[in-house]
């Protein structure tokens, strides 16, 4: 079963260059595009390949390499098949041209990834805030953003109440374990 | 009493005069025609100070009443003859230049002689002369304008006129053959035994249709809204005004004296509706002013035959008030209408233009549709009243209309005055003379407003008079002077 | 010089000085001190008089005298005009940009023309004074032009046809008595056989129903009396339409009586003429006061009101007993001084904002709090609720409706109150409460000069319903004057064992809880803080000057969702329909003029003629 | 009767009201818990909320006719009691019939619509437009239901009306005279309480619990309080018309707890009606079976 | 990075209120503070997640009305606030206006550990991790979604403490209200403002503490339109037209 499909989606492909295809299994598809392939791709997959849903867009930040990997999941309701399209881009500029005439959910998850990783992409139609509207420090998803210092700097932490405890404890209240004693915390182990 | 037989006389003279005097001087023969009409006036009026309300009859030529011509001058025929000139003279048209004017005067002098000549007398065959005569001139004077639309309407109306004609010859000659005689005072003898079977009531009903042709009435009017909105106003007011009562005079004198029979009055009442009901219809749809009123004219006299087939001196009293008051409105309607030409909706604005020819058509309007305190309330009420004491299933239904009728002019009269009070930016062309003659007859209508009571007793008297044949047969046949 | 003339030559000197000083700045100010003066004439004069000249003409004369019932119905009349020209005396007549002379005489001779109508003495008089009311109010509604000449048209045109019904039964009625005289129209009508009579109440409920606004003769009156300028609008309101009301109370009930309608039964059914009217004026209350419902603008809801309270009139009058009649003549002074208030306050609105256009208005109470409490008592009152006049006469028409055992105009009166209800909180919530507009922020109160004759009119309202008694009195002369059953009143109301009403308890007691209510809340409860209109529960959202968090449009969407349906306009299709038939008709009558070979319907008329004459 | 009694009764008349109508909406909370098998609230809740409520520190208004609307609601009720005929006492029930006494009832309705408006809430202005809408509703059938008791009794005097069902005992009771009228009086006495079926306009979800949406401490106070009277004048009045008014307290506030279980019971186990529904329900049921009622007591 | 030990440790109780005066004026006192402890309106607002809690404690098993609480739906009728759940940045600002909304005395009640020290979202950006810095908060219910018994405890407490009279809080909010603002102001920038005029309603009941007005107040009064409520004047305080 995973073959014939392997094998057709195959000679597909091979009508564009640059294309590695590395078949799971029957329902999931893996293909590595070159950026400037990625539009003829799609449209080859929607058009003739029936894969009419985009289900989602997802980046993911390669800070050493310095680069984005925007992987393109399309969905096929007759193949029952999922292909995902993965393409590198350059972290810097961070910019890459919008997928939105081919599916129109693009539009969302172009946004989204904007608002998290900073990706600019042209053509889409509304680049602003989406999720995170009171927030306007850098894009929060980079992994070279610090969200505990970030914490530290804007938030203070609650003051430590033992006597909660020991009044909770005096009215037969409280917990088995004391904190200290707990086996997951491995922060408080590791600094006392 | 021949002073009577003058008022006819010069008119006619004069208009064949005229012709050689107007090489003699032109101002000789601009001025020709309104002089003699002054004369005439002054005669008749004479005439009616003499008499003082008292009939009197002319023999023409010393011969003998069944044999020769008479003329019969009671108050309401001298009220009408002394009409004619006045009318004449205040809507003397426009002079125009030369050889037109000429012609126009001389037919202006032709109508008013075949006027007078129709008011005052008694035998059937000379009122169809000049009744004649008068058509005759009416055609030229109508076709005066010289416009393309005044000529298709007035070979309309003579096609019609000589329609009426035929039928009216065949009817006085079929009244000749029961009778042998066409003097009204011996047909009013003969007319009980001879004419009231269906020969007399077909005699009836030709004269009717032929004398109708000029008094508006149903079958016989489809020439009037083309020509009265084509002729020249003053020649559409005087033919709308006093023509139409002129003939509508002989209709009265032949059902009052000969045809006094049921099944007239209900030929005349039947006729009547129809014009009053198409006429008020047709005038609510009316797009220009002339053409409004000359609908309207038709509707009012579609209510005067109505009133006309009500028996008794009442009913005469009636059918007097309405013809008065329409004599006395629609002239004035007319010559307002020779300042505000034009579709309707072109009027916005005149009733700041001119404000006091608004005013005025606002007072006629109220008039027309019969609102109290005007003499126009009171013959409507008059009329009303008449046909509730009929109370058979005609009369009903006659009353019923007329008051359907009334809301309908209502409607389209005030329509229009909402219209000329309406903003807008208007220029109505600037006659003196037309604001004069309608400013005369607001006058007179207010005055015989005011002076009600005296004015109802005067024409519940020329109401009796008119109604008793006796009188006018002994008078006739008795003997003349 | 009897009181009578004297109060019509003031009239008349009223009508004069206004054609002639019309358009002096302080022309407003003369006009209300005339109205004035006609007012304390009426007064000082007894109930009954009659004039000492009277006109005659073509052998009719016409008479003019007061009894008790014209008096009651002038006092309302001079009332209304002596508080809408006061309105209109000071800074509206400033801002007025119309003809002022043509206004202040066309009012003047509304007034008179109206006088004229209540004095006259026989019934060729009433015909003329009714013309001349029609006419003054053509006048007055036309003043404003465009749409108010279009609507005084179509008033003109149901006017005309109610008059012409009349002068129809006027005739047929002299020709069946022999005159005009009350007396003889009264013994003719009693030996009258019941078809004609039947002809006769159709031709007069017809020729009075069309200046009552009974139900199928009722679409043109909000329309005319709305586009009126502001005095005009306030005096048809407040009482022009109570003309028709008077003629029905001296025809139906004076000359025809009673008795005789309960006598007179609709063939094959078992109505009787009393039913018909009696069903006539509960339709007309039920259903202009649910199209009352639908309107967007203060001044058509109200006119559509005007049209609705009307019919209680009727109803309260056609019941015949003494509590429903004395509850109908009663209504009149408690709906004009009503109706009068809040059209002032409607049109003080309009002139401070400019539209009374219920969807762009709200929240004016804080800027016009005087109006509020003027339209507060004013829809108190026209709902019919305790403490105003409208309740006592509203309770007397259900009281009577109850003891006469009339289930179904008892429970379309009481609907007709529901739906009166619903719409008057419409009125004062989309005008005076809710979110004030940024546009109205700088709003001023109406001018004093507007201000002072609401508040009169609407604490008059609030003291006759408090003690009913000072003007029942008026209501049982006048009914008393055409020969209905007099009631016994007390100053507080009625204390008939069947049903008793003491306002000065029940108001009394009411304004006792109030004052408790207020200890109780003012007293126990704490410090109020007063919080800015945007500091408001909107789940959460920060509301901001820029957005509109109102709810005026579409106001009772529930309730229209069942009966949005019902609302088919029955009664423009069927007006719709006699124009057109009637244009049809015309046309066909044009056609005939038009046809140009003259030749064919010659012949067609001849042999017509012929065939006629054989038959 | 001398004005020193009448006096007393028009103070003591709302008093009693009160204190009924605390126990009234203590059973109504009570049944309401049973129905869901809670436990439900303490015996004096009623009075504690409303204590709490009066004795909130801060207190928002919106505007001087905020405050009046809570003053006239609860003025009008406290007027509508001494109108309400009850053992010992009839306070100025004989001034004013059973017609007046339904608009004084209608006073406090308006009242609130009217400070309710000045909050300037949409919840608010819908809600009040529900409820009169509502009010139209249910006053269709109990207006049926007035026609018929002041006609069979033949006045409109409560007095009269209590009276002459006990002069006649129990078959002389309104409701085994006219038990269609009785019905349909339950019906109308269910709408005008305003309880679960037909409570669209204060719907907590969809309008944030209409009219009372800015309301909070005294003036919420102030509508608990109403609450209290609305409940005891509806039962009361119902007493009084069908099942014999007050011979002695006893039987008195038995008949009116048994006459306001049946709708507060009734309430906790039907979902909300939407308004048109509700109106649609209102015009269509009741007021038929009133309607026959009215044909049988007619003919 | 601050650890968890050098969080400054806070020993100190809450005191009762001195007892003094005539015992006549207390038990008026006593009486309105023992209904506001048995008649509480709790809000029915979920902010978190820790709310699905709350139907449990209303309903027929543990019946919240037992101890005289009702929910109610706007906050101008309410006197609880519970916030229950993470305490996203977007959620605290509703929170704040609708704190704003509540007649005092008002309690706020932090259910789940989320609004005590930031739960298990600690190191989220998008999470406040201290309530009480940004609302007076009576009583904190730990627990990653306490169950309703733990809801029913507290809710006891408060009523003790209410009843106690050791829970006034909500007058701290307008005494230290340049604290709680100045805090507000650092998480959602200097422009913030809510509808309510607390300033104004705390000089209205007297309720001025020493800081009330602060630095963060003053920023707040240079950059926000003061909302006036409308007052009912004849003509918008002008009157020359009042002819």
């Amino acid at each position: 079963m995973t073959t014939d499909i392997g094998q057709w989606l195959g000679h597909l492909i091979g009508q564009v260059e640059g294309v590695q295809h590395r078949g799971r299994h029957a329902r999931r598809q893996r293909l590595d595009v070159a950026p400037d392939a990625l539009p003829a791709l799609l449209e080859l997959l929607q058009g003739k390949g029936s894969f009419v849903h985009l289900s989602a867009i997802s980046c993911v930040d390669w800070p050493e390499d310095g680069q984005f990997e925007l992987v393109y999941h399309v969905w096929s309701y007759e193949l029952k098949t999922l292909v995902s399209a993965h393409i590198r881009i350059p972290r810097e500029p961070g910019r890459y041209l919008s997928v939105y005439d081919i599916y129109k959910p693009a539009a969302f998850f172009e946004r989204d990834i904007h608002e998290m990783y900073g990706v600019f992409f042209e053509g889409s139609p509304s680049m602003e805030k989406f999720i995170l509207t009171e927030w306007d420090g850098p894009p929060p998803m980079r992994k070279e953003f610090d969200s505990e210092n970030w914490v530290n700097d804007h938030f203070d932490w609650q003051d430590y109440h033992p006597d909660w405890l020991n009044d909770i404890e005096s009215r037969g209240g409280g917990i088995a374990i004391r904190p200290d004693e707990q086996r997951f915390s491995r922060k408080a182990k590791h600094e006392s | 009493m021949n002073a009577l037989v003058l008022p006819v006389v010069l008119p006619l003279l004069t208009a064949f005069l005229l012709q050689p005097a107007g090489r003699l001087s032109a101002a000789l023969a601009r001025w020709a025609g309104p002089a003699v009409l002054l004369v005439c006036a002054g005669l008749l009026v004479q005439i009616a100070l003499l008499t003082g309300g008292e009939p009197v009859t002319a023999a023409i030529g010393g011969f003998a009443p069944p044999v020769g011509i008479v003329f019969y001058a009671d108050a309401l025929a001298l009220l009408m003859a002394i009409a004619v000139p006045v009318s004449a003279l205040l809507l003397w048209p426009r002079a125009e230049a030369g050889e037109a004017g000429v012609r126009q005067s001389a037919l202006m002098l032709l109508l008013v002689g075949s006027g007078t000549g129709m008011a005052l007398s008694g035998d059937l065959f000379n009122l169809y002369v000049f009744y004649e005569l008068l058509t005759v001139a009416s055609f030229g004077l109508a076709s005066a304008t010289g416009t393309g639309r005044a000529y298709v309407a007035t070979v309309r109306y003579v096609l019609v006129s000589g329609f009426g004609s035929l039928i009216a010859l065949a009817g006085i000659a079929l009244l000749y053959a029961q009778t042998g005689s066409l003097n009204l005072a011996q047909l009013a003898d003969l007319a009980p035994e001879r004419l009231a079977n269906p020969l007399g009531l077909a005699a009836f009903a030709c004269l009717l249709i032929g004398f109708g042709v000029k008094a508006e009435l149903f079958p016989v009017n489809n020439w009037v809204p083309d020509l009265y909105a084509c002729a020249g106003k003053p020649i559409s007011a005087l033919l709308a005004g006093v023509v139409s009562k002129l003939a509508v005079l002989v209709l009265l004198r032949l059902t009052v004296l000969v045809f006094d029979s049921p099944e007239a009055r209900e030929m005349l009442m039947v006729l009547g509706l129809a014009g009053l009901v198409t006429g008020e219809l047709a005038a609510w749809r009316a797009r220009d002013l002339p053409r409004l009123l000359a609908y309207s004219s038709i509707g009012q006299l579609g209510l005067l035959f109505v009133a006309l087939s009500l028996p008794g001196p009442a009913g005469l009293a009636a059918a007097l008030a309405v013809a008065l008051h329409h004599l006395l409105v629609k002239p004035a309607l007319f010559m307002l209408a020779e300042r505000w030409h034009g579709s309707l909706d072109k009027l916005a604005g005149a009733g700041r233009a001119s404000p006091l020819a608004a005013g005025l058509f606002t007072l006629f309007a109220l008039s027309l549709v019969g609102v109290p305190p005007l003499p126009g309330f009171w013959a409507k009420l008059l009329v009303l009243l008449e046909l509730a004491r009929g109370a058979g299933p005609f009369d009903l239904t006659a009353l019923a209309l007329v008051l359907a009728v009334t809301v309908v002019e209502a409607h389209y009269l005030f329509r229009l005055v909402g219209i000329l009070y309406s903003p807008g930016e208007f220029r109505d062309r600037h006659s003196p003379r037309a604001l004069a003659v309608a400013g005369l007859g607001g006058a007179v209508l207010v005055a015989a407003m005011l002076t009600l009571p005296a004015v109802s007793d005067a024409l519940a008297g020329l109401a009796s008079q008119a109604a008793d044949t006796a009188a006018y047969r002994t008078l006739t046949l008795g003997g003349g002077l | 010089m009897t009181p009578l003339d004297t109060l019509y030559l003031a009239s008349a000197a009223t009508l004069a000085a206004m054609l002639v000083l019309g358009d002096w700045r302080r022309a407003g100010v003369l006009a209300t001190l005339m109205y004035g003066v006609q007012l304390a004439l009426l007064f000082t004069m007894q109930r009954t008089g009659s004039t000492s000249f009277d006109l005659s003409a073509l052998g009719f004369e016409l008479s003019w005298r007061f009894d008790a019932l014209s008096w009651f119905f002038a006092v309302v009349t001079l009332g209304t005009a002596f508080f809408a020209s006061w309105y209109g005396a000071g800074e509206w007549l400033r801002a007025y940009t119309g003809r002022r002379r043509l206004f202040q005489s066309a009012l003047a001779a509304n007034v008179f023309a109206m006088l004229l109508l209540l004095g006259s003495g026989d019934l060729l008089t009433l015909f003329v004074g009714w013309e001349a009311t029609s006419w003054a109010g053509f006048l007055l509604m036309a003043l404003a032009g465009g749409l108010a000449r279009d609507a005084a048209l179509r008033y003109l045109v149901y006017a005309m046809a109610g008059a012409m019904a009349l002068l129809g039964a006027l005739v047929v009625l002299f020709q069946a008595g022999g005159s005009f005289s009350y007396e003889a129209a009264r013994a003719t009508l009693a030996a009258m056989a019941p078809g004609p009579l039947w002809a006769l109440i159709i031709l007069f409920g017809l020729g009075f129903g069309a200046k009552l606004a009974l139900l199928p003769l009722h679409l043109w009156q909000a329309a005319a009396y709305s586009e009126t300028p502001a005095p005009g609008s306030v005096f048809l309101g407040g009482v022009v339409g109570r003309m028709g009301l008077f003629a029905l109370a001296l025809v139906l009930v004076g000359l025809i009586g009673i008795p005789h309608l309960q006598a007179l039964a609709v063939p094959f059914t078992f109505l009787t003429a009393q039913d018909v009217v009696a069903w006539v004026a509960a339709l007309t209350v039920v259903l202009p006061t649910y199209t009352a419902l639908k309107q967007n603008d203060a001044r058509y809801l109200l006119a559509w009101h005007g049209i609705g309270q009307g019919g209680y009139m009727l109803l309260g009058l056609i019941v015949g007993s003494a509590l429903g009649s004395a509850g109908g003549l009663l209504h009149v002074i408690n709906y004009a001084a009503t109706q009068a208030t809040l059209l002032m306050v409607v049109f003080g609105v309009r002139h401070r904002v400019g539209h009374t256009d219920l969807n762009r208005l709200g929240g004016l109470v804080a800027r016009m709090p005087l109006s509020f409490l003027a339209l507060l008592l004013g829809i108190i009152s026209l709902a019919g609720l305790p403490p105003m006049s409208g309740f006592v006469s509203k309770w007397m028409v259900y009281s009577s409706l109850i003891q006469d055992g009339r289930p179904f105009l008892f429970l379309a009166a009481i609907v007709g109150t529901l739906g009166t209800i619903l719409s008057v909180y419409k009125l004062i919530h989309n005008l005076f409460l809710g979110q004030l507009r940024a546009e109205h922020e700088q709003l001023n109160e109406a001018p004093l000069s507007m201000l002072i004759p609401m508040l009169a009119t609407a604490t008059l309202a609030f003291v006759t319903g408090v003690a009913p008694g000072l003007v029942l009195g008026w209501v049982a002369d006048a009914q008393a004057a055409i020969g209905l059953p007099v009631i016994d009143y007390t100053l507080g109301g009625i204390a008939s064992p069947r049903a008793s009403l003491d306002m000065l308890w029940v108001v009394g007691v009411m304004f006792a809880g109030f004052g408790v209510g207020a200890l109780l809340f003012y007293g126990a409860g704490g410090k109020t803080h007063r919080v800015h209109q945007l500091d408001n529960y909107a789940g959460g959202h920060f509301l901001d000057a820029g957005m509109r968090y109102h709810y005026s449009d579409n106001f009772y969407a529930g309730l229209m969702h069942l009966i949005g349906g019902w609302y088919r306009g029955s009664f423009h299709w069927l007006e719709g329909a006699i124009g057109s038939g009637l244009s049809l008709v015309a046309q066909g009558a044009g056609g005939w003029y038009r046809a140009i070979n003259p030749a064919f319907y010659l012949l067609a008329a001849s042999v017509a003629l012929i065939a006629w004459v054989a038959l | 009767m001398n004005v020193a009694s009448l006096l007393v009764e028009l103070v003591l008349m709302p008093l009693v009201a009160f204190v009924v109508g605390l126990a009234m909406v203590l059973m109504m909370r009570r049944i309401a818990a049973r129905l869901q098998r809670r436990v439900g609230p303490p015996f004096f809740q009623p009075l504690f909320d409303i204590v709490k409520l009066y004795g909130k520190h801060t207190q928002t208004s919106h505007g001087l006719v905020h405050d009046l609307g809570i003053v006239m609601a609860v003025g009008g009720y406290i007027a509508a009691e001494t109108m309400l005929p009850v053992p010992g006492m009839t306070g100025i029930a004989d001034k004013g019939g059973l017609v007046v006494l339904a608009y004084v009832m209608m006073v406090p309705s308006l009242g609130l619509a009217l400070g309710v408006g000045q909050c300037a809430n949409p919840n608010g202005s819908i809600g009040i437009s529900r409820a009169l809408t509502a009010m139209l509703a249910y006053d269709v059938p109990f207006i049926i239901v007035i026609f018929g008791v002041a006609f069979h009794f033949g006045s409109s005097n409560l007095i009269t009306i209590a009276a002459a069902q006990q002069a006649a005992g129990i078959a002389g009771w309104g409701v085994s005279q006219m038990p269609l009228l009785a019905l349909a009086g339950l019906f109308a006495l269910h709408g005008m309480l305003g309880k679960q079926p037909f409570e669209i306009y204060v719907a907590p979800a969809e309008i944030a619990t209409g009219p009372m949406v800015e309301m909070s401490g005294k003036h919420m106070g102030g509508l608990f309080v109403m609450q209290c009277f609305q409940l005891y004048t509806a039962a009361v009045l119902y007493v009084t018309l069908f099942l014999g008014g007050g011979e002695n307290w006893l039987s008195f506030l038995a008949k009116s707890f048994a006459v306001l279980a049946v709708p507060v019971s009734l309430a906790y186990l039907f979902p909300r009606y939407r308004t048109e529904d509700l109106v649609r329900l209102m015009w269509k049921w009741p007021t038929m079976i009133g309607l026959l009622g009215l044909a049988f007591l007619m003919h | 990075m601050t650890s968890l030990s050098d969080i400054p440790v806070i020993q100190t109780p809450p005191e009762a209120p001195a007892r003094g005066g005539n015992p006549l004026a207390n038990v008026f006192d006593d009486f309105i503070r023992y209904c506001r402890s048995r008649s509480l309106f709790m809000l029915h607002y979920c902010t978190g997640c820790g709310a699905i809690e709350l139907p449990p404690a209303m309903t027929s098993r543990f019946d919240m009305e037992r101890i005289g609480i009702q929910p109610m739906v706007t906050p101008r009728q309410a006197d609880i606030l519970l916030v229950t759940g993470y305490v996203s940045v977007k959620t605290l600002k509703r929170i704040i206006l609708t704190y704003e909304q509540m007649a005092s005395p008002k309690y706020v009640i932090g259910i789940c550990s989320c609004t005590v020290n930031g739960g298990m979202y600690w190191q989220s950006y998008a999470t406040a991790k201290k309530l009480n810095d940004y609302l007076p908060v009576d009583l904190y219910i730990a627990g990653c979604m306490p169950r309703p018994e733990a809801v029913i405890e507290g809710l006891k407490a408060l009523r003790d403490n209410i009843e106690a009279g050791t829970s006034d809080n909500w007058k701290d909010y307008y005494q230290r209200y340049d604290h709680y603002l100045g805090n507000q102001q650092r998480l959602f920038g200097a422009d913030w403002q809510t509808p309510t005029e607390v300033i104004a309603e705390a000089k209205h009941y007297g309720l001025f503490g020493p800081d009330t007005l602060g630095e963060h107040t003053r920023r707040l009064e240079d950059h926000r339109k003061p909302l006036e409520p409308l007052r009912m004047t004849l003509n918008a305080g002008r009157l020359e037209h009042m002819e």
